[in-house]
């Protein structure tokens, strides 16, 4: 194949006292696509992500970017590496308004002698950036976005965690479950976000246990089982029974499927 | 109404599903090395960390000191100075249990025996009377504690640092800072002093005190593991909604839990009074230094849920030998407090080490 | 003009208010303050050691307008500027029981010699004693870690009266004679005294003298004694001479004690004050000494000639608290 | 209609500062049937079940069982009417052992003396019982009973709470959003365990976002919108489409759906 | 690789969505009480609460003290008395924004001055290294609290309750219980005496450690709320580890809170040299409750993330306000400490009240 995944890791062995939650799995994401993740609860899924992200060290493996060898000792790195996360247990801070969420860690500082020395920050900037993100992703209706985090629903929650991964990965964004307690309608607002941030090129790892979902949106598979990666494929080469069978050991894999 | 449908699955895709596997993505991993599995030892038994570490240092100031210290006499005496401590800590971990603190433990058991003193020298009332109302004005304060934690949702923290001051000054105001002498007790109403009684076997001396604080451990012990209350108390700590939502009456839990605490504290008041002779109204200054330290020694959270009395009770030994055998070396008492500063950081790194490996 | 009676406000400054010794101070001030027409408002720290608490207290007292401020000051040197202050606005400032460092950083100081009140239970154990306290085994409770000057005073004057070499007679813990078992720390209170007492007997078992740095911590150590039965055959002395105190000398907890008086320190602070703010005039110290000695006497009902010293009915007639 | 609801409330209002979590709503639950309540996020639904099992007492309303005006004021008290729910955020201590959570106050003690007099606890039967029930249940092999839940996967830990709920519910059974973390083998096992207790009689309250899981096992949905309940649907009358229409706004009710 | 198709929902009834409502399910109601708008208001300014009960004492001081309390003397008076409490205050409050506690800043204060002190006398450096010296000092033990807390992951409470002791300890040992005497340092390192100076407008006396103090307090207020790293320390003490993974470093975070922390008790070990004038040992021993007493009555959470430095200020001048005007009216010391008890339950029972209300 021509084309180099952006992302690769080989080998990730990840560790929680007795329980092993990866054992050895790879994983490869290419340019452009929309790469889905699926299997049973703690396969290991979102260990995976954590180890890619930044968010926890794996015990053993190596994990490349573009080709390089890379080493995240923190979220914080790979974010500026261009990896933004939207994990499973959303990672908001519920005191903090929505703009300070959205630029926590990556403040604007306000121009020339106050923001150079003082390390003033440009709350305006932040609050403008803020809101034209959100609206042009169209998601929601906030009217404050001075409002606490901890002031809006579920939903409007999930929509400023995808709306900050949106705006800020450069390079890659991993959603983790990010419709799981999602009503329908709101559901249906994150896939089309998806389908968006795609068709401006950037890929996306995309964690769900909604096999509709999955097949509609996603270019490959990539099915965990047990803490490693079993096989990847095509979700148009499969059916969802193939998938489903798959990932739950109802089926074994017969050839190495190959990736799309 | 139509009648109940054995419900086809909508997806075709579920049908392959009573085929799949059945393992858990779960994996005990099989080489174990001595140290993780004494690891795993000490993880599922809370309270040997701090026995280990008792018997540890008991065998270092055996070495250092000889049959000075280590004789049933010595030993005895050190049970004896811990008694009261013990008691507190007992009161303190059930408060802990329930993820809360009482700083108000010395105020409100120095309250207590200050009124059984009182009202028996001050009103005449009889001693059978007086200690009832000791007790009665421990559970009254911790009533208090518990009904502004509990109906209020107050933070324990703030609220008990509050009583703490209120309960203190309460007593120096209404003591008017008399001290009522051994001798006088001793004549009048000796009954105050029983827990000060003690008997002997072979070198061994015990007091009634250290009896009252051996009996009430091993009766929180059974209620904390045998009873639904002692259940419900670690449910509470741990998750206090969880455990509303699962049928345990929250409220209701933290109020005895503290108006429990409140008794215990007036049982230490009565005990002080047996172990000083006389009623004092400034002892107890550092009960609630003393026994959140057993208590943190013992191996017991301060985030609530998890840990045993019997550590506590290890946790105030462990503070015993160590205060006991350095006097013996005839050290600075102020290394003393250094190393049990030291002691302190010491045993909750060691707990955090277990756990973080155990799993 | 003198000022008017009505406007003659005074301080009192103790180190704690939960203290019986200053309790009494505070009523022996309190009832002379009336009986002059001086009013007072009396200010404690939380604990022994608590400067911070006595330092506002005096700016309160400077705010206030008195005319004067008594004080036993928790720390003797770090106080003396605060007082200063004091002073350059016109205030008097005495200290009571315990002297300033320096002594003359107060316009005056009454206070008990509190290394004459240990000499005396030092001579009066040795004199007891007699050819025995050349083979004495001797205890010493203190106060606390921090050695406050009461403390070294008291204990080694008792070492210089029972004829214990104190090596430097301002650090406790120099000495080498044999005669001494250790010393430990009370805090004043029984609880102290108990465990104080119970750790020296396990260190020398032998123990047959005991100086207590104050009457409650011997109480303390009376009952740590009495609990392996040794309560008749241990000598115990101790200072103060609070009610509770003589009582026990009576009963024969206690065999001496060297008895000061509070109520008097505090009455004739008041009375210096009115004087002063009067007449201008400030108190002078006892003849020979740089303050003013309000005395010490040695209540024990076991007298030894060499040593004047009255009975504890006696002793029960000038006590406090 | 002949047959009278086993559980009814009327008018209920909760207000949360100033968010109206329910705002007149109504409710109503038949003897043996399977209920859902379906609405978007934020609509009220937690709110609800939460007012009806005695979680938190609503400002206004009246709520009957089987006809008689009922007022809980803890959890406790709804269980012991014979009412039993798993709610969303699972309500398990994860310190204590799965025995111990399933019989969290409903202790067993021992007979005799220690029992009575002592109140000892009987670990063994509560240990034998709690076994049986989960394999009575199939619902997962768990090898030691004394367990901290703390320590088992999501997936398990959805299966302690429902398999509680299923043991002891007597009268109803109530679950907010049993499968949202579950994954398709996981959802699949929770909705036969749904099939299995009402085939023993017992009603059910089944709240979620997936609709043809809805659609498969609920005899009548109740729609839940802004706060109240919008009107109850016949799944055999009314299409999924209808169903999302009628609780996203998208369509507004014509008639008053009879119940079915 | 295959192209990006437009994907079309599986599920029909998906597509109904597009005409759905836009409503939230959320009701502002708009018949507010003037009671719940104040509420609400009180709400969204947390400091204001303390201001109110600050200004309302000083009325009613004001009013039973007359001219003798309200006056320029008197009021900056008190200011001198709080300056300490605010600037230990202010460390407490870093601390606690964090969901953290530090029982040890008072420990560290002293050990600070009395290093500053001995530098100079015992070793006799220059006082402008002696200086820098005790400021190291301080954030060497900071240093060790936010490693231990930080790093090894141990409970704020119980790090700081065992590095209070021995740094407690270490003063004691280290300084040999000695007092340097205010005239030594006047002639020898006028420079330790600094912030003691005073400087007089009309009949207002300010001291520079006053002016330290507002100048701190200003500082971290600016700190905290116009820049990256006050932004940070809220989110650390909300949540801290979603802080974590929305990208803050939240170890370093925390570290460097517990070091500036130390570095500030520092400072308020300079200022009371000031104060007092002497070097002493004894110091500072209730300035870690005075410092919590303070930020909890300024409204600050103990459960970290929320607060403003501003009510810290507040609540220490309100107790300095209440001990000042409750010693001019001559009532007994122990009435001040119940009054205090109370002032702190009613302090949280207050911001409970606000915060359940407006939700
Ligand atoms: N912080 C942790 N401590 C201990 N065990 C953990 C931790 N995080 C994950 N595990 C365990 O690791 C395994 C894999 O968990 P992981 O969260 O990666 O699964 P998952 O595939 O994301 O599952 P789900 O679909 O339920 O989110 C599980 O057995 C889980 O219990
Ligand atoms: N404890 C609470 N405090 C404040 N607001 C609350 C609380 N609980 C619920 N709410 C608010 O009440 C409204 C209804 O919440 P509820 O949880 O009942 O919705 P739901 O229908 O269950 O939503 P979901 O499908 O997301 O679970 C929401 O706006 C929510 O923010
Ligand atoms: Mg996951
Ligand atoms: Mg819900």
């Amino acid at each position: 194949m021509a084309i180099e995944p952006i992302l690769t890791a080989r080998g990730l062995v990840k560790r929680y006292g007795r329980v092993t939650a990866l054992d050895h799995a790879d994983f490869d994401l290419y340019p452009g696509e929309i790469l889905a993740v699926i299997g049973d609860n703690g396969a290991g899924k979102s260990s995976l992500i954590k180890a890619i992200s930044g968010a926890v060290r794996p015990d053993e493996g190596e994990i490349r970017m573009e080709g390089k060898p890379i080493q995240f000792s923190s979220p914080m790195e790979a974010r500026k590496a261009g990896i933004e996360t939207v994990y499973q247990n959303l990672a908001l801070s519920p005191a903090l308004s929505i703009a300070d969420n959205m630029f926590l860690g990556r403040e604007i500082r306000s121009p020339g002698f106050m923001g150079k020395f003082l390390r003033k920050l440009d709350h305006g900037a932040m609050e403008k950036v803020a809101r034209a993100k959100l609206s042009e992703l169209g998601l929601m209706t906030i009217q404050n976005i001075n409002q606490a985090v901890e002031t809006l629903s579920g939903g409007q929650r999930q929509g400023v965690a995808v709306a900050r991964a949106a705006a800020f990965g450069s390079k890659v964004i991993i959603l983790d479950e990010p419709t799981a307690a999602l009503g329908v309608k709101e559901s249906r607002r994150v896939l089309e976000l998806i389908s968006d941030v795609r068709s401006r090129g950037i890929p996306i790892v995309l964690i769900s246990h909604n096999m509709p979902h999955v097949f509609e949106v996603a270019d490959r598979i990539h099915i965990h089982r047990l803490g490693k990666r079993l096989t990847v494929i095509n979700p148009k080469d499969y059916s969802m029974s193939d998938a489903v069978a798959l990932m739950t050991g109802a089926k074994t894999v017969d050839a190495e499927a190959v990736p799309a | 109404m139509s009648e109940p449908t054995a419900a086809a699955p909508h997806h075709d895709y579920e049908k392959v599903l009573k085929d799949s596997a059945t393992e858990v993505a779960s994996f005990d991993r099989d080489d174990k090395s001595a140290v993780q599995r004494f690891r795993q030892f000490l993880h599922s038994s809370p309270s040997a960390v701090s026995l280990i570490v008792l018997v540890a240092s008991l065998i270092v100031f055996g070495i250092l000191l000889g049959g000075k210290f280590f004789n049933a006499f010595s030993l005895t005496l050190i049970l004896q100075q811990v008694a009261i401590t013990g008691i507190v800590g007992a009161a303190q971990t059930l408060v802990i249990i329930t993820a809360g603190i009482d700083l108000s433990v010395g105020a409100i058991m120095v309250l207590s025996s200050v009124v059984m003193g009182q009202l028996v020298f001050r009103y005449g009332l009889p001693v059978e009377i007086a200690i009832p109302c000791g007790f009665a004005v421990g559970a009254l304060c911790g009533f208090l504690n518990g009904f502004l934690i509990a109906r209020m949702k107050l933070p324990p923290f703030i609220v008990t640092l509050g009583m703490w001051q209120i309960v203190l000054a309460s007593n120096f105001l209404y003591s008017a800072n008399e001290t009522i002498r051994a001798q006088e007790i001793e004549t009048t109403a000796p009954l105050l002093q029983l827990l000060g009684h003690n008997f002997r076997l072979g070198g061994a001396v015990f007091t009634y005190g250290v009896i009252a604080m051996v009996l009430l451990v091993a009766l929180l012990w059974y209620v904390l593991n045998q009873t639904a209350w002692g259940r419900h108390l670690y449910a509470v700590g741990d998750d206090p909604e969880a455990a509303e939502l699962s049928g345990v009456n929250v409220k209701r839990m933290l109020v005895s839990v503290y108006v429990l605490s409140g008794l215990i504290c007036a049982l230490a008041g009565w005990a002080s009074i047996g172990r000083n002779g006389s009623v004092s109204p400034t002892i107890g200054q550092f009960a609630n230094i003393e026994s959140i330290t057993a208590v943190v020694i013992g191996g017991i959270s301060l985030f609530g849920g998890r840990g045993s009395i019997l550590g506590m009770v290890f946790g105030a030994l462990i503070v015993g030998v160590f205060s006991f055998g350095l006097r013996m070396l005839g050290t600075d008492v102020q290394w003393t407090y250094l190393l049990i500063g030291v002691l302190i950081i010491v045993a909750v790194a060691v707990d955090q080490w277990i756990r973080k490996a155990a799993g | 003009a003198p000022a008017s009676a009505a406007d003659v406000s005074a301080c009192l400054i103790t180190k704690t208010d939960t203290n019986p010794f200053f309790v009494k101070m505070k009523e022996g001030a309190s009832a002379k303050a009336k009986e002059l027409g001086v009013s007072l408002k009396s200010y404690a720290g939380k604990i022994d050691g608590d400067s911070e608490s006595q330092v506002a207290a005096i700016e309160t007292c400077i705010a206030d307008g008195a005319k004067g401020i008594l004080i036993t000051a928790s720390d003797t040197k770090g106080i003396v500027p605060n007082l200063k202050k004091a002073r350059d606005a016109g205030l008097l400032v005495i200290a009571l029981d315990t002297p300033l460092e320096p002594i003359d950083a107060a316009d005056m100081t009454f206070a008990t010699d509190n290394l004459l009140a240990g000499k005396l239970i030092g001579q009066w154990a040795k004199e007891t004693l007699g050819d025995k306290a050349k083979d004495a085994k001797v205890a010493f409770l203190d106060l606390t870690p921090s050695q406050p000057s009461v403390d070294i005073l008291r204990d080694q004057g008792f070492m210089m009266g029972f004829g214990i070499d104190p090596k430097n007679p301002n650090k406790i813990g120099d000495e080498d004679d044999k005669r001494i078992v250790g010393h430990d720390v009370t805090n004043g209170n029984e609880e102290g005294g108990r465990t104080a007492m119970e750790n020296l007997l396990q260190k020398d078992p032998t123990i047959n003298v005991v100086h207590t740095i104050n009457e409650p911590a011997a109480a303390g150590a009376y009952e740590a004694l009495k609990a392996v039965g040794r309560e008749k055959d241990v000598l115990i002395v101790s200072v103060d001479g609070g009610c509770p105190g003589v009582k026990n000398v009576a009963e024969g907890v206690i065999g001496a004690t060297s008895q000061q008086y509070p109520l008097q320190m505090a009455a004739l602070g008041i009375e210096a004050i009115k004087k002063f703010s009067d007449t201008g005039e400030k108190p002078k110290p006892t003849a020979g000494k740089d303050f003013f000695d309000t005395g010490v006497t040695l209540v024990t009902d076991k007298p030894v000639s060499a040593i004047k010293s009255i009975d504890t009915k006696a002793g029960l007639g000038k006590c406090w608290g």
